[in-house]
Formats: structure tokens, C-alpha cells, sequence
């Protein structure tokens, strides 16, 4: 095991800022929960790589991961779901349309 | 039993109003009965106090403590002592024949009138009689009950004040005839003169009253009691003649001087007499008779109780300022109102000045100190103007049937409407006529002519010129308007057919006529002075010696004198001849030389006070009172202080709420954010990405910042 | 029993209050119960009173029936009531007048329940500041009693006329009115309630026997950097103002003839016969034994504003053409002659050693005591009586009238009997009081007196006029015939007037049994 | 360089290939493929790090259902979203400098970081990860709270979004 930790790091923080910019260029809204879902992996990969790194005995850094797995499946759900439902009222998916909600 | 003399009235007044209103003939005999029960009492207690030695020193006398004054009490109770007893006679003998002549009078036992309402005087029935003939006749009065119920109210009040021991009572009863005699005016209130005329005798006799009061307070301040017995203690009498009060007179003056101011009101003197002749708008000879020949008594009545304390600095010599008063305006009323007596054409107006100046007479022999003379006087003179009045109301009654008789609307009461009545009702004539005398003064035959000798003696004897020859001149002018009464109405042809089909009026009026006009005749026979020529001696004089008791010092018998009795029978017999000359032939009111505006007008005295007193008063109180003072100054002065609060809460909330804490503060701290959001909003699109990514632009801007300035 | 007489002031005080919550869960439509309870509620406490008055030992000093509780110990106030003789006779008053007056408004038929409530809180009201010996008390049932009396001559106040204001704006009459009553009566005991603070701050406590002693006996130093005689005069006349707005005294008056002439009868009746009466008390009770120096210093102004209510009342009732204000205003003629009664003690004061005068003042306070009491029964009747015939022909103008009596015999026969008694009559209740008042005053104000024989004058005047104007002279047909036919009194009616009737006669007649009470009261108040 | 270093860089390689073109190709169900292969170059990373476990849920949860999810939502909502038109937005050259900046940003940190560089030492041979993190999750001393929050956030956006999907209110 001899690979350093800062390659995990700086692997994380290109995953994380490609998924920013999918984030922030997309028009679709799904699109923009597939980066959403990049950003926390890049977060993961964090995670477990501290785990490792720091005191594999302290079981924190994985507890997290799946918490961060957890979260990521509900936020996929209830994303999706509310994707879904718009795109049945307004037959769009474009979160630039979805505008109501402003002044 | 002194007690209960003024309460058979007092109940039956209760008893009428309450129970027996609608029932006439159940009215009329609670009242007459509880007037003879009343007579029978008065009478008792006069006949035992005849029996009395030096009554006067033994009074009945009775008291009971009435309000508790801090740590003593006010007493009130009865008394009958000389005075008293002969004044109740006079006064239970009256209002008995009052009472009687009055079911008469009010045509009981009538049928109801076909258009009578209350509040107006009876205008007559219809009848068919048994041939089917329709006949008017006199109808009874709507308001029979209640008139009865009015006299028992009245009959409480004169025994009240003839019984009281005390001038507190003797006020209640002296208002409680007040208020009678403003009931009784205004009996039939549905007339506006009545109504006016009983107003305006209320508010004259009040005028005396509050004055009365006063002098009842101050009085009472003065000696601590009301009761005459304490008052006329020689101590009292002598501490009130020496106290000084106001305007130089002594307490006894000044005190005597309130008290006689009432007296003026209730007994009509001059300057206030102007409401008894209006009181002739009274609808009946009865009721006008109560207050003219009772009623107005009781003032009378009232300064001979005061006698003491009015002469309690009177050393016997030189009148005190309070007696010269009352003397002058006894003796100017009485003239005066015989000069206005001799142009009144009205039955009753004639009798109602004859009083008023009948009045000034007694009032005038007081306040020269002659007491006796005055009581005198006053006893016979109610006999004989009861007699007169009531005669008078058998006049009009007789008139009355004439006129509805045949149809004829005249006055009942014109002197001359009337004429020749003498064959027609020859009861009523002789006893008027005898009344008449009596009130004339006509020698020797009368009581009318002893008691006015007898003042004139006393004026005459005393010294008092003045006095003695107005009083002269004025019994000259009653002996005179007397004659030209008597002519006007009884002698001669009749003036109109309703004088000639006029009728002798029923046995219960007639007999009250009869029963007085011995009294008129017969009551001058117990005051004969004893030097008199001839007649003197025979009989004693018991009127001097009864009534003189009631004083402490017993007065002195006058000198006998021929001048007096000779001017007094002068002008008796003057008068009444030259009356009987000059209306011998006089058929209209034409030919009647004194018919003078001046006169007639009363020398326009209702005229002046109207101007003076009545329409200031008004003025006062619509326009001052209430219009400008309450209305405009005082309202004016409290809507002024709201308008001013108005004013500085306006000024508050237009020149500081508004514009500063609403417009400036308020208004623009909402308009500031308001712009500001207004602006603000439009980066506000709606767009999720457009604000992650200007979120992060701040988060790098701030990243960039931190790193450059702290790191 | 031995409750009843341990607490019978509280009893006597709250019963109406009680009554009053009980008749907030009756239901609205049944007005028959409402209005019996109503009464029945005050006949109540007219039972405790009489009982109280059997009780009460005249000849006894002091306070009786005292009884005190903890109420504001913050500021050392206690809830602590008595009577004497003075309060005594209030209390009676009250306790009569009351059902008389919730008799005489069963003909309201809108929100009856409200109308009786408020009359019975304003009983509690009025009781409170007789029976109150606290002066923070006397204060809060002061102004409790001013409410309840605002909202009925607002609510059920007659709903005709109109007042003009300046430029012409105009405002409803009862509106006016009862606004008029509401700030006049609270701005004027502003200043008695600074005053009871002062007294409350200086002494710590607010207990009239306490202060009684206290307050009178300060005589010398200064207090808030003056001297004591100034703030003792300021203070007397914080709390004469406050008290002569009440009674009231010329020239605070006006508010009365507008007050008791928009209110609704029975509302005239209670603030005639007992809401003026709060002011002379408080004149009784408060302001003669707190300032009995002060009161000997202003007599004569007393004794001025007096004589001027007397003629200028009697002057401006005279000048009326509208019935009720011309009884309102004879109040103004009558309370007078209590202040003018009230002057005259003040001038003689406690220390009097004229033994003449101490017996003039004395009758004098009798006279004024007892004077409120017949002023009561009497106004309360003619009040009545105007609102039995507003009843019926809707209109207040004398000139509207004319020759009643024939259609209602019964009525002008009452009427005349209440108006002579006001006239003061002898025989009837006003006279003695009166008389009283004007021996006691006379060698004490002399000249005071004499002017005010010329209001008593008057007084005849205003009350003939009345007579004149609606029972007598030529009938105005228009009140004969179809459905204008005026009724005469009914039996409700008659039952309202006769026992102010009888008590009117029996005052007149026999005082004693009332003045016995108030005489020994007057006694120890000096 | 080692073995695990080359498989690191591979899997490197791998991750951000495939992330690179699931937020660049044009077409979304080629993105969500493009995620799944970016998920399982996680997933080697997972066991490169000795965390067997996670890189086992790494491929059973995500990418046997989240991005299974993805696929199913694309395939229902492509009917109105065309793969043709833009498919970024206006401002995509900004977000690429935003994104280059954060990067920068992070990447500084990182080499900032002391002992960046180091690395992990051995796992003694006794202790079960594994066991050890059930041991954590479950343990009321340890994760089980956090744990249970997590479930019930779970439970929270089942429902939530079967409530939300299926669409049942009618107006």
C-alpha cells in the first residue's frame, strides 16, 4: 500500500469539480442529480481514504460512507419522484422552466 | 282632642281621592261629615275654654318632640288659648257652612251634563220632563267628588294653623291652604285664565312666604324654639327687642318684618294683593269665598299670633319702624283697594277688593297696636264676607238657572246683567243685604259697625291721624260700592231676561246664608265697649276681656270718645245713601260715571308687574339662565377645552403623527425596503443553477478574499 | 345568622353582582325572567338593608358592621368597609331606589339582559362608595359606578335630538350626553385621585380612620418642598372639584340637565336619586373631616357656588320647553341647598365654641342629609313620571302638551303630589329638609341664605310652570282621540310611585325615625 | 511503481473519464451508462483501500439501483427531452472556470495538508473491519443513532416520494 493519500485526494477533488460543473452547466434535471451523485462519491472516496490512511480502528470515515449512501438514495428518490411529478404537470424537465417559485 | 281637629278633614280628603272618587253621594257625605265632626270638636274645646278663669294664663297646650336638632329636639303641638279659641269658632263655624252650601252650590242631585267635561265649569242638561217637554237645566259638576276632597284638604290646613303651638305647624297649614287655594283656583284648569289666575296666586303668596320662612329660621336661630310659648316669654321677648339686626331694626322687628312680608302675600295687602282678584277666576263663590274670607284670615290671623314680638320694642308711644310699615301699608291697601272695589262691575271682584281692603283694615289697626280691634274684626268680618260671598254665589246660581232657563248667554256674574232679583230670591236678598250692612258699617244693628268703630276708636284714641282718616276715607268708599252692589243687583227692574226668570237657589244654600247672617248681626254684640252711650254695660264686653287675655299685659280699655263714633257712623250712612242715590236709576254700564280706566285697570298694577318682574324673570331664565349662561358660556367653556383638546391631538397627529412617525418613519422605512426589494427581486429568477452558481462565486470570491488578506 | 351578621356589608354590596353574573346564564329571549330576577335581586339587598338598618345602633360611635380584608397590601390598601349613620341612610336610599328603578324599566325591551346587568353592577357600584372606609376603595367604586351608567344612557338613551357644536357640527343628543357625563365626572376626580395617592404615599396606608387622625393633625413643615397649609389647600380642592362636578355645583353642572335628560328613565331616576347623592357624600364624608381647616377657609366660596346652583338652577329649569330638563335641572336647585347645608357647617367647623352655632350647624348637616334622601325619592318620581308620559306621546315639549289631567286623572294626581313634595310643600319631605337646611344656614351665612330664598322662589315657579303646562289649561285634542289617545298610568306604574309616594308623606309627616339616625351620625361626625 | 499504484492510476483514469463524459455527452441515458462506470471505478478504489464492504454496497446500491433509477427516470421523461437541442446551459463556460477554480482551489489545499504525502500502514492481521464497522453501526456507544436517523430518512423519502410520484391528486 503505497500509494499517498494526496492522489486520492486530488482524484476526490477533480471528481467533485467535474460533478460541479455537470451540476452547474446541465439543463436537465436529471443531469444535474447525476452530478450531484458524482459530488458525493468524490466525498466518499474522502472518506473512506481517511479512514484508511488515519486509524483504521476507528470505524467513523465508513459509518459516514454509508450514511452518505443512504442519503444519496433517498435524495435519488425523492429527486426523481419530484422530477417526475413536474414533468407531469409541465411536461418539462429543463430546471430552468421550473420557475414558479420566483417573484 | 286638640289633636284631632284638623285630621276628620285631612281623612276625608284621603278617603275621597283614594276610595270613594267615583261615588258623589258618598263623597259629599264624608266631607260634610268629617267638616261637622271637626265643628263638633272645635266647639267642645271652645265651650270648655269658656269655662276656664284667665284662660289666657291656662291654655290647653300639648307637645310632642317632632326632629331631633344635634342634642335637642324641635317640639311641635297644639295650643288653644283666647285667640285661638275664638278664631276656631269663626273658622269651625265657616267651613261647616262651606261644606254644606257647597253640595248646593255644585247642583247634587242634577243630572250629568250633556257636553260637561272635566276641567270646565257644567254647562247644563237636557230633560224631558213628563209632557215631553225638553227642558234645560243646571247640570252637576264633573269633578263633584274631587271638590269635596280639596275643601277637606283645605278645612285641615285652617285647623291646623288655628291649632298650632307653634309657627312651624302654623306654616305647614298656612301652605297647605296655599296649595288648596291654587287647586281650588284652577279647578277647572281647562280654562286658561284659571289656570293662569292660579299660578300667579301661588307664586305672589310664595313671594311672601320665603320671606315668612326666613324669618321663621332666623327666629328659630335666634330664640331656639318655634313654640309661641317660648317666644313670647317676657325674657325672649326682651333679649329679641334688644338684639340689633339689619338695617337698624332690632331682631323683634326684623323677624316681625319677614313674618309680615308673608302676611302681605297670604292676606293680599298691597304691593302683593294682585293675585285675589284674579283668584275670582276661581270657578265658584265657594272656592273664591275659602281663600277671600278664610283663607286670606289666616295672615291676618298670623301677625295677631306675632302681636308680641312685633310690639316688643314698642314702648306704648311712637310706632316702631316695623309697625309704622305695617300700619302704612294696612291703611294704603285698605283705600286703595276700595277706590278699585267701586268700579268693578264682576259680583265677585267687588267682594274680593272689599276684602283686600277690609284686610288692610285689620292690618293697619295691628300695626297701630290695636289688637283687640283687629281680632275684633277680623272674627265679624268673616262672618259677614262669608255671608257676602256666599250670597253672592246664590246670586250668580240663581242667575245661572235663569240664563240656561231661557237661553241667554250672559254673564251670570255682570253687576249689570242683574236687577230686581230682589223678588225673585228673597233670602239671599235680605241676608246679602244684611251682609252688605254689616260690611258697611251700618250703626249700632251690626257686628260690622262695632268692629270698625272700634279700630277707628283706637287710631283715633292713640293719636294716629293719618291712620284714622284713611281708614275714614276708605270706610266711606266700602259703605258707598256696598250700596251700589246691592242696588245694582237686587233693586231696580231686571237688566236681562235671565235676571227676571232667576231663582231661589236650594235650602242647602240658603240656609248657610241664614245661619251667617245671624253671626253677622249677632257677633258685634259680644264686643260692645263698655262706655258706650247707652248700650255700654248692658252687655259685658266679652270679646275685650277673652281675647285681651291671650296677652301678657291685658290691653287697657280706650277712653271713650264722640268723635270717632260720629265719623264712623257718618260715613256708614254716607256711603251706603249715596251709593243708594247714585245707582238708583242706572240701567247700563254707561251711566256709570266712576267707570275710570284707571280704576277698572286696578290702577294697572297686573300691567307694571308684568313689565317688572314677570317678563324679566322669564327673560332671566330662558335667555340668561339657561340660552346664555349654561348654553353659551359654561357649555361654551367646556366645548371650548374639548376643541381644544381636538385642536392639540389635531396638531399631534397632522403635524407630527402623520407627517414624522407615520410618513418619515413608518411610511419610509416600508418604502425603503420596499425599493430596495423591488430592486433586489430581480435577481431573485427562479433558477436553481443560476443561484448555485452565484452562490459559489461567493464562496470563491470569499475563499479568495481569506486566502489573500488572512492566509 | 351568624354569618348574616358578620358579613352582612359584603353581603348587602356584592349580592347585586352575584344577581348579575346569575342573570349572564339566563338565555337572552326570556326577558319575563331577566327582568324578575332582576328585581327580586335587588329586593334582596332592599331586605339586607332594612335588616341592617334594625340592626345598626344608632346611639353607638363609630363605624359598625366594619369589616376588613387583605386586598392591595403592596401599596397597604385594605378592603375595609363600615357604616354609620350617614352611610346608613345612603345605603337605604340606594337600596330602595334600586328595584323601584328596575321596576319602572320593564318596559325596555332590547337587550334586556345587558340593561339589567349593568343596573345591577351599578347598584354594587354606588353601595361600594357608600359603604367603602378605604379611600383607594371609595376611588375604584367611584369610577366602577360611572360606567355601567355611561353605556345605559348611551345604549338606551332616548334615541331622538341632536346637539349642535360649534361650525354647525352636530352629534347625536345621548351620545353627547353621555360622553359629557363620562369625561366631566373622570377629569374631575383626577385630581381626588392624585390626592389619595399623596395621602396614600405620605401615611402608608389608605384607611379614612387612620388618616382621620393623621392627616388632620399635620399641621406645620412642608411637604414636597411646601409648605403644609398650600398643600392641604390644593388638596382640599382636588377634592372638592372632584365632588362638585357630581353633585354638581354650579357652574359644573352642565353635564347634568344633559345626562339625566338623555337617559333612559330608569337610568334618570338612579342618577338623580343617587349617583348626585355620591358627591355630597363624598363632601360628608370625606372632604369635612379631612379638611376641616380648609373647609372653615372656603366656606364662603362653598356657600357662593351653592347660592348660585340654587337661583341659576331654579333660573334655567324655569326657562325649559322640555319636561325632562326641567326636572334636571331642579336637581341643580335642589343639591344646592345640601352644599349651601354643607357650607354652613363648614364655616362653624369642628371646634366651634358658640354653642348656638355648633346647634345651627348641626341642623344644618341634618338638613342636608336629609335632604339628599327626600331629593332622591322625590327626583326619582318626577323622573319617572316625565318618562311615563315620554312613553306615550314620544315628545319632551311642554308646548306639545296642554290639559292632560282630564284624560289621565289618576296620573296628574301623582304628578302634582311628586311635584309639591319637590316644591318642598310642607307636609311632604322636601319642606323639612329645606326648612333645615335654611335655619341651620341662616345665622351661620346670612346673606347666603337670604339670596337663596330667591332660587326657592323660583323653585315654585318651574314646578307650577310644569303643572301648567301639561295637566292644565285647554286640552290639545290631538292626545283625546284615535291613536294618539293618551293611556293613563298602569298598575306597574302606580306600583313604582307609591312607595316613593307613601315615604314622600311619611318623611313629611313624621322625620324623626330617619333623622334620629342621621342626627346621632352628624353628631359624631363632629 | 507498484502494482496497486498502476491499478490506482487505471481506476483514476477510469473515474474521471467517465465522469468527465456523464456531464458532457449529450445523450442522458449515455450519461447514466457513463455514471455506472464512474461508480465502479469507486468501487475499485473501495477495495484498493482494504474496504471491502463499501465497494460491495458501492456496486450492489449504486449502481444496482441509483443509477438503475436514473436510467428508468431518463427512459420516462426522454418523450419530451430530446438528445438534441443544447444540453448546456448558456453559462457552461463559467461553470467550467468555476469548477476549474474550485478545483485549484482544493488541490492547493490538499498539497497543503501535512504529511500529504504518507502512507497507510498495514491493517493488523486480527482485526475485521468488517465485523468492526457492524460493530460501530449498531453499537449505542458508537454510530447507532446516526445509523437509525438515517433509516428513517430512508423510510422518510420512500414515502415521500411514492407520494409524490404517483400523481394520485385529482383536482
Amino acid at each position: 500500500m503505497n500509494i499517498p493519500l494526496s492522489w486520492y485526494l486530488i482524484l476526490a477533488a477533480s471528481l467533485f469539480c467535474i460533478g460541479l460543473y455537470g451540476v452547474l452547466s446541465r439543463r436537465n434535471a436529471i443531469a444535474i442529480l447525476l452530478g450531484v451523485e458524482l459530488m458525493l462519491n468524490a466525498v466518499n472516496i474522502n472518506l473512506v481514504a481517511f479512514w484508511r490512511y488515519l486509524d483504521p480502528a476507528q470505524m467513523g470515515g465508513q459509518v459516514f460512507a454509508i450514511i452518505v449512501f443512504a442519503v444519496a438514495a433517498a435524495e435519488v428518490a425523492v429527486g426523481l419522484a419530484l422530477i417526475i411529478s413536474v414533468y407531469r404537470s409541465r411536461k418539462s424537465v429543463v430546471a430552468d422552466d421550473i420557475d414558479l417559485m420566483k417573484w | 282632642m286638640i289633636w284631632l281637629l284638623p285630621l276628620p278633614p285631612l281623612l276625608a280628603f284621603f278617603l275621597i281621592v283614594l276610595v270613594t272618587n267615583k261615588k258623589k253621594a258618598l263623597s259629599h257625605t264624608l266631607g260634610v261629615g268629617a267638616a261637622a265632626l271637626s265643628w263638633l270638636g272645635s266647639m267642645i274645646v271652645f265651650v270648655r275654654a269658656l269655662g276656664v278663669e284667665h284662660f289666657g294664663e291656662h291654655a290647653f297646650e300639648s307637645v310632642v318632640d317632632w326632629l331631633p336638632t344635634g342634642e335637642t329636639a324641635l317640639q311641635i303641638g297644639v295650643r288653644i288659648d283666647p285667640l285661638g279659641a275664638a278664631v276656631l269658632f269663626f273658622v269651625a263655624w265657616t267651613i261647616l257652612m262651606i261644606f254644606l252650601y257647597s253640595v248646593g252650590y255644585q247642583n247634587f242631585g242634577q243630572p250629568a251634563g250633556d257636553h260637561d267635561v272635566k276641567g270646565l265649569p257644567p254647562h247644563g242638561a237636557t230633560v224631558t220632563d213628563n209632557m215631553g217637554k225638553k227642558h234645560t237645566v243646571m247640570s252637576i259638576e264633573p269633578m263633584y267628588s274631587r271638590f269635596f276632597a280639596f275643601l277637606g284638604l283645605f278645612a285641615c290646613g285652617m285647623y291646623t294653623l288655628v291649632v298650632s303651638n307653634n309657627l312651624l305647624t302654623l306654616f305647614v297649614g298656612w301652605e297647605i291652604m296655599g296649595l288648596c287655594s291654587y287647586l281650588l283656583i284652577g279647578f277647572w284648569y281647562g280654562k286658561k285664565s284659571a289656570r293662569d289666575a292660579a299660578v300667579k296666586a301661588f307664586m305672589t303668596t310664595r313671594i311672601g312666604d320665603v320671606f315668612m320662612l326666613l324669618g321663621i329660621a332666623f327666629l328659630y336661630s335666634a330664640t331656639g324654639s318655634l313654640s309661641f310659648e317660648v317666644i313670647f316669654a317676657e325674657g325672649t321677648l326682651h333679649a329679641l327687642a334688644t338684639t340689633p339686626a339689619f338695617f337698624g331694626f332690632s331682631a323683634a322687628g326684623f323677624i316681625g318684618l319677614l313674618i309680615f312680608i308673608g302676611v302681605v302675600g297670604k292676606s293680599a295687602q298691597w304691593p302683593l294683593h294682585v293675585w285675589l282678584p284674579d283668584a275670582m277666576e276661581g270657578p265658584t263663590p265657594v272656592s273664591a269665598m275659602i281663600h277671600a274670607a278664610t283663607m286670606v284670615s289666616a295672615g291676618v290671623y298670623a301677625v295677631l299670633r306675632m302681636f308680641p314680638l312685633i310690639t316688643a320694642d314698642f314702648s306704648g308711644h311712637g310706632l316702631t319702624m316695623t309697625m309704622s310699615i305695617i300700619a302704612f301699608i294696612g291703611s294704603f291697601t285698605a283705600i286703595f283697594a276700595a277706590t278699585i272695589a267701586v268700579a268693578q262691575n264682576d259680583i265677585k271682584r267687588v267682594l274680593a277688593y272689599s276684602t283686600v281692603s277690609q284686610l288692610g283694615f285689620m292690618i293697619a289697626a295691628l300695626g297701630i297696636g290695636a289688637y283687640v280691634a283687629a281680632a275684633f274684626h277680623l272674627i265679624t268680618h268673616a262672618f259677614f264676607k262669608a255671608l257676602l260671598f256666599l250670597g253672592s254665589g246664590s246670586v250668580i246660581h240663581g242667575m245661572e238657572h235663569g240664563a240656561l232657563h231661557t237661553g241667554e248667554h250672559v254673564d251670570p256674574q255682570d253687576l249689570f246683567n242683574m236687577g230686581g232679583l230682589r223678588k225673585k230670591m228673597p233670602v239671599t236678598f235680605w241676608t246679602f243685604l244684611i251682609g252688605g250692612l254689616a260690611l258697611s258699617g251700618f250703626p249700632v244693628l251690626t257686628a260690622g259697625f262695632w268692629s270698625k268703630d272700634e279700630i277707628l276708636a283706637d287710631a283715633f284714641g292713640h293719636g294716629h291721624w293719618v291712620v284714622f282718616i284713611t281708614l275714614a276715607v276708605a270706610a266711606f268708599l266700602t259703605a258707598f260700592y256696598t250700596m251700589r252692589q246691592i242696588t245694582l243687583a237686587f233693586f231696580g227692574e231686571p237688566r236681562t231676561r235671565a235676571a227676571a226668570h232667576a231663582q231661589e237657589t236650594p235650602w242647602t244654600m240658603t240656609l248657610p246664608l241664614v245661619v251667617l247672617a245671624t253671626f253677622a248681626i249677632g257677633y258685634g254684640w259680644t264686643g260692645i265697649p263698655e262706655h258706650f252711650p247707652i248700650l255700654g254695660g248692658l252687655i259685658p264686653n266679652w270679646f275685650h276681656e277673652f281675647v285681651g287675655g291671650t296677652l301678657a299685659v291685658h290691653p287697657e280699655v280706650l277712653e271713650f270718645s264722640i268723635w270717632p263714633l260720629l265719623a264712623s257712623i257718618g260715613v256708614a250712612l254716607g256711603g251706603l245713601s249715596f251709593g243708594w242715590l247714585a245707582y238708583r236709576k242706572v240701567r247700563t254700564p254707561r251711566q256709570d260715571r266712576l267707570q275710570i280706566p284707571v280704576l277698572k285697570n286696578k290702577w294697572y298694577f297686573d300691567e307694571a308687574y308684568d313689565f317688572l318682574f314677570v317678563r324679566p324673570a322669564a327673560w332671566i331664565a330662558e335667555q340668561f339662565s339657561y340660552l346664555f349662561m349654561d348654553r353659551t358660556i359654561i357649555d361654551g367653556i367646556l366645548h371650548g377645552i374639548a376643541r381644544g383638546a381636538l385642536f392639540l391631538g389635531g396638531v399631534f397627529r397632522n403635524y407630527i403623527d402623520k407627517p414624522v412617525i407615520n410618513e418619515f418613519f413608518g411610511d419610509g422605512t416600508g418604502n425603503l425596503v420596499k425599493r430596495a426589494g423591488a430592486g433586489l427581486r430581480k435577481i431573485q429568477v427562479g433558477r436553481l443553477q443560476y443561484y448555485m452558481l452565484a452562490s459559489l462565486i461567493v464562496l470563491v470570491a470569499f475563499a479568495v478574499l481569506y486566502y489573500l488578506l488572512l492566509a | 345568622m351568624e354569618f348574616l351578621n358578620s358579613h352582612l356589608l359584603t353581603l348587602i354590596l356584592f349580592f347585586p353582582v352575584l344577581a348579575a353574573l346569575v342573570l349572564l346564564f339566563l338565555p337572552g329571549e326570556a326577558v319575563k325572567l331577566i327582568r324578575w330576577t332582576a328585581l327580586i335581586a335587588s329586593l334582596v339587598s332592599l331586605g339586607l338593608s332594612i335588616f341592617l338598618w334594625r340592626q345598626f345602633d344608632p346611639a353607638a360611635a363609630g363605624f359598625q358592621f366594619e369589616e376588613t380584608y387583605t386586598w392591595y397590601a403592596a401599596i397597604n390598601s385594605t378592603f375595609h368597609i363600615g357604616v354609620d349613620g350617614l352611610s346608613l341612610t345612603m345605603v337605604l336610599l340606594t337600596a330602595i331606589l334600586t328595584p323601584i328603578a328596575i321596576l319602572a324599566s320593564f318596559n325596555i325591551s332590547e337587550r334586556v339582559k345587558a340593561y339589567m346587568m349593568l343596573f345591577l353592577f351599578l347598584e354594587t357600584g354606588m353601595l361600594g362608595v357608600f359603604l367603602a372606609l378605604d379611600l383607594l376603595i371609595f376611588f375604584v367604586f367611584w369610577e366602577v359606578g360611572l360606567v355601567p351608567m355611561y353605556f345605559l344612557i348611551n345604549q338606551w338613551g332616548s334615541e331622538k335630538g341632536e346637539r349642535t357644536l360649534w361650525k354647525g357640527i352636530k352629534v347625536q343628543a345621548r351620545n353627547y350626553a353621555s360622553l359629557k357625563f363620562m369625561i366631566y365626572t373622570m377629569a374631575g376626580s383626577l385630581g381626588l385621585l392624585l390626592a389619595i395617592q399623596m395621602l396614600g404615599v405620605l401615611f402608608q396606608t389608605f384607611d379614612l380612620l387612620v388618616l382621620y387622625q393623621r392627616w388632620t393633625s399635620l399641621s406645620d413643615g412642608t411637604l414636597l418642598g411646601l409648605p403644609v397649609a398650600t398643600v392641604k389647600a390644593v388638596a382640599f380642592w382636588a377634592f372638592v372639584i372632584a365632588f362638585a362636578v357630581k353633585v354638581p355645583v354650579w357652574p359644573f353642572h352642565t353635564w347634568l340637565p344633559d345626562a339625566h335628560t338623555e337617559a333612559p328613565t330608569a337610568g334618570s331616576m338612579i342618577l338623580a336619586g343617587v349617583l348626585l347623592k355620591l358627591g355630597a357624600y363624598g363632601f360628608l364624608r370625606l372632604v369635612l373631616p379631612l379638611y376641616p381647616a380648609e373647609a372653615q377657609r372656603f366656606a364662603g366660596a362653598l356657600a357662593f357656588l351653592a347660592v348660585m346652583a340654587i337661583i341659576f338652577g331654579a333660573f334655567a329649569s324655569y326657562g325649559q320647553k322640555d319636561f325632562k330638563r326641567l326636572v334636571a335641572y331642579s336637581s341643580v336647585n335642589h343639591m344646592g341647598f345640601v352644599l349651601l347645608g354643607i357650607a354652613a357647617a363648614a364655616k362653624v367647623g369642628v371646634a366651634g365654641t358658640d354653642a348656638a352655632l355648633n346647634l345651627s350647624r348641626n341642623i344644618a348637616l341634618n338638613g342636608a342629609v336629609l335632604q339628599m334622601f327626600n331629593h332622591g325619592l322625590s327626583a326619582a318620581g318626577m323622573f319617572f313620571l316625565v318618562g311615563v308620559l315620554y312613553e306615550r306621546t314620544h315628545t319632551r315639549n311642554l308646548d306639545d302638551y296642554g290639559g292632560l289631567f282630564p284624560l289621565v286623572p289618576v296620573y296628574g294626581g301623582i304628578l302634582i303630589f311628586t311635584s309639591m313634595a319637590s316644591l318642598g310643600l310642607p307636609g311632604l319631605n322636601g319642606f323639612v329638609s329645606e326648612f333645615l337646611v335654611v335655619r341651620g344656614s341662616w345665622p351661620i351665612l346670612t346673606v347666603y341664605t337670604a339670596l337663596a330664598m330667591l332660587g326657592l322662589l323660583f323653585t315654585g315657579a318651574y314646578i307650577l310652570k310644569g303643572i301648567k303646562q301639561v295637566l292644565h289649561g285647554p286640552l290639545n285634542e290631538h292626545w283625546a282621540h284615535g291613536e294618539h289617545r293618551l293611556a293613563e298610568i298602569k298598575a306597574r306604574e302606580i306600583i313604582v310611585m307609591v312607595p316613593l309616594m307613601v315615604l314622600i308623606l311619611v318623611l313629611g309627616i313624621w322625620p324623626g325615625w330617619l333623622l334620629e339616625v342621621i342626627n346621632k351620625a352628624m353628631l359624631m361626625l363632629f | 511503481m507498484t502494482a496497486s499504484q498502476i491499478v490506482f492510476l487505471l481506476s483514476a483514469a477510469l473515474i474521471i473519464g467517465s465522469a468527465l463524459m456523464v456531464v458532457t455527452t449529450r445523450k442522458l441515458v449515455h450519461a447514466a451508462l457513463w455514471l455506472v462506470a464512474a461508480l465502479f471505478g469507486v468501487a475499485i478504489l473501495y477495495g484498493l483501500l482494504e474496504a471491502g464492504f463499501l465497494a460491495v454496497v458501492q456496486v450492489v446500491v449504486y449502481i444496482g439501483a441509483i443509477a438503475i433509477l436514473f436510467i428508468f427516470a431518463v427512459m420516462l421523461t426522454r418523450k419530451e427531452m430530446r438528445d438534441t437541442g443544447p444540453q448546456t446551459r448558456r453559462s457552461w463556460p463559467l461553470a467550467a472556470l468555476l469548477g476549474l477554480l474550485v478545483l485549484a482551489g482544493l488541490v492547493f489545499l490538499v498539497l497543503d495538508m501535512p504529511d500529504v504525502a504518507r502512507t497507510a500502514v498495514e491493517i493488523p492481521a486480527e482485526v475485521d473491519t468488517v465485523g468492526a464497522l457492524g460493530q460501530a453501526l449498531v453499537s449505542p456507544e458508537a454510530y447507532a443513532l446516526p445509523f437509525e436517523v438515517a433509516s428513517v430518512l430512508l423510510l422518510a423519502a420512500l414515502i415521500g416520494a411514492v407520494y409524490i410520484a404517483s400523481g394520485q391528486k385529482k383536482e
